[in-house]
């Protein structure tokens, strides 16, 4: 029963890994940036498929420690582009 | 289908990091280094290091990417250096074969390994009961190999005043880092309030675990530091000046506390960093939690920067 | 009643799969940031919610399962914010 | 259960490469940083490696060389922070991160 995880984790890695061609294309930073943010969700939800089923309780720590940083280097770069400042609030 | 994980990690990370290497636009190299980070925590896994994949993860995930992209936007447009012509073609040969027989003589000498493989693995699992910690990595960190541990904590702390020592003169004293622009019912504001919390009690929970099972201080300081970090961005709280005597007592402490329970070994057991018989949990607790208040502003604080406001009077 | 439970987390990951296919179909095939950033967000509500119900049962203790479903809340916190504040700075540049 | 990945082995070896030969020609010293990071994370995955072949039964791998991954990479993080504020200094000050003696720049 660990077959079908381990090959949807596969999967879920190859089609995110063929989304970065975006970060090679940009042609925005915001563009490259989010293919990282795909390549983000990919790994915690191969992470999870092929940790989870084998009984490996750390892949969902490590999982947890993913996800509470995934908006980080996007909040980086808002910041950072002066994106922030002066918001209509 | 391991085999095939395996291999797709690998080659993708072969990629990403030539990728980060030869890309044209800076942006683009430091996306891709961000991606290659991400995929080194798959690795870790893929190689059985839990602590370690929690490590990258907290690292190369999160701080690592926020400190390249905001150096990079900065830096943009307005940096010559990015536009300095690259070495001609029969420099750049010559680096690419020089890097080309370092990498085949790493590669030879790691299929030369000698077999079976030296593992200290069974030593430490034989000596685990006395430090009564169930993390092998942890009983590392803090038994078997504490000065590591030790010299570490103080090369943080040293890297730190580095960055310090770059503050202007006329900055000195003064809050750390540049004011942070920041709409108190903003989107970032909103985020730092929900993120932050919930940040705080996985950092603690990771800390907490990893006398039993994989994480620790090293983990939980980073994911404290990165939630820090993020309500700092918000604008909701400021950096504090660097001339205050509580941060400076905090940095020093969890060096100072390892050192002294150090020398109490020395005197107690008989060699510097040795614990005395029954006292080695308590005592290994004692250096955990002295350390992560150290770490967390450390990590946090390199990335703030060093004073760059005039002190207020 | 097992077999039952165990179709169901397959067809759970399966279509978890398939969101991310979508999503990156969308990322390379829209065509401006704006578009790009909706594709991304199905996968991450869907493909990685889908992925995570379907790991449920999987699970092992309760304990686990709160972890995996935090894991979830926290991809579409993440999600959202880095969709509104990433369109903020797009939306400010003229479109390319 | 103790053979080494060949992928994890042979891989790194190339990032070191790679890494090296972007040290030696890029003019910016932002991508010279990275490209030392690409270098630092090969030998970190070597070390991971060679950790992994030390399995011993019951654990996956050689716990020594994993703790001093950890605080390898912890140092690492801090030093590339240093360098990054080094660089951004540079930049303040003198308007560009360029390495060249000044008028040949």
């Amino acid at each position: 029963m660990t077959f079908v995880p381990g090959a949807a984790a596969l999967f879920i890695l190859g089609m995110v890994a063929i989304g970065l061609l975006r970060a090679l294309r940009g042609p925005r930073d915001a563009d490259r940036l989010l293919s990282v943010q795909l390549l983000g969700t990919g790994a915690i939800a191969a992470l999870l498929l092929y940790g989870v089923p084998s009984g490996d309780a750390s892949a969902i720590d490590v999982a947890l420690t993913l996800a509470l940083l995934a908006a980080f280097a996007s909040i980086a770069f808002v910041k950072a582009a002066g994106g922030y400042d002066d918001e209509p609030s | 289908m391991i085999d095939a994980l395996n291999a797709g990690i690998a080659l993708l990370l072969l990629a990403l990091g030539a990728y980060a290497v030869m890309a044209k636009d800076v942006f683009a190299a430091l996306v891709g280094y961000i991606a290659y980070g991400l995929l080194l925590t798959l690795a870790w896994m893929q190689l059985r290091g839990p602590d370690v994949a929690l490590t990258e993860a907290a690292i190369g995930g999160g701080l690592t990417g926020a400190m390249l992209i905001a150096a990079a936007t900065r830096l943009r447009d307005r940096d010559a250096a990015a536009r300095a012509p690259m070495p001609g073609i029969g420099a750049r040969v010559l680096a690419a074969t020089l890097s080309a027989v370092v990498a085949s003589a790493v590669a030879w000498s790691v299929a030369s390994l000698p077999e079976p493989a030296a593992t200290l693995a069974p030593q430490t699992l034989a000596a685990m009961p006395a430090l009564e910690v169930g993390n092998p990595v942890t009983a590392v960190l803090l038994g078997f190999r504490a000065l590591d541990t030790l010299l570490e904590a103080i090369v943080v702390v040293l890297a730190l005043i580095g960055v310090w020592s770059l503050a202007p003169d006329k900055a000195w004293g003064g809050r750390l880092g540049r004011l942070q622009h920041a709409q108190p019912d903003g989107m970032l504001a909103y985020a730092a309030r929900i993120l932050a919390p919930i940040g705080i009690v996985i950092g603690m929970y990771i800390f907490w675990i990893g006398a039993d099972l994989p994480g620790g201080k090293f983990q939980g300081a980073t994911l404290l530091a990165a939630m820090w970090l993020l309500v700092w961005m918000a604008g909701l709280t400021d950096a504090p000046a660097v001339d205050r005597r509580w941060l400076r007592a905090m940095l020093v402490a969890g060096p100072l506390a390892f050192v002294a329970i150090g020398v109490f070994g020395a005197v107690q057991a008989g060699a510097f960093l040795a614990y005395p018989a029954g006292l080695a949990k308590p005592l290994i607790i004692v250096i955990e939690i002295a350390l992560m208040p150290t770490l967390t502003l450390v990590l946090a604080l390199v990335l703030v920067g060093p004073p760059l406001r005039e002190p207020e009077r | 009643m097992d077999a039952v439970v165990d179709f169901m987390s397959i067809v759970a990951i399966v279509a978890g799969a398939a969101f991310f296919a979508a999503g990156t179909i969308g990322l390379l095939r829209f065509p401006d940031t704006m578009t790009r950033l909706h594709a991304l967000t199905k996968a991450d509500n869907l493909g990685v919610g889908l992925v995570i119900l379907g790991l449920l049962p999987r699970a092992g203790s309760i304990t686990a399962g709160i972890k995996l479903l935090l894991v979830w809340l926290l991809v579409l916190f993440a999600g959202a914010i880095v969709s509104q504040l990433v369109g903020r700075v797009a939306s400010r540049e003229p479109p390319r | 259960m103790t053979a080494l990945p060949l992928w994890f082995a042979l891989v790194p070896a190339a990032l070191i490469g790679v890494g090296l030969y972007g040290i030696v020609v890029h003019p910016q010293p932002l991508r010279k940083l990275v490209s030392f990071n690409v270098v630092g994370s090969g030998a970190f995955l070597l070390f991971g490696a060679v950790a992994r072949r030390g399995a011993a039964v019951p654990l996956n791998g050689d716990p020594v060389p994993q703790a001093l991954l950890i605080t390898g990479i912890v140092v690492a993080f801090c030093a590339s922070a240093l360098a990054v504020m080094l660089i951004l200094q540079l930049h303040d000050r003198s308007g560009d991160t360029s390495l060249e003696p000044a008028g040949e720049a």
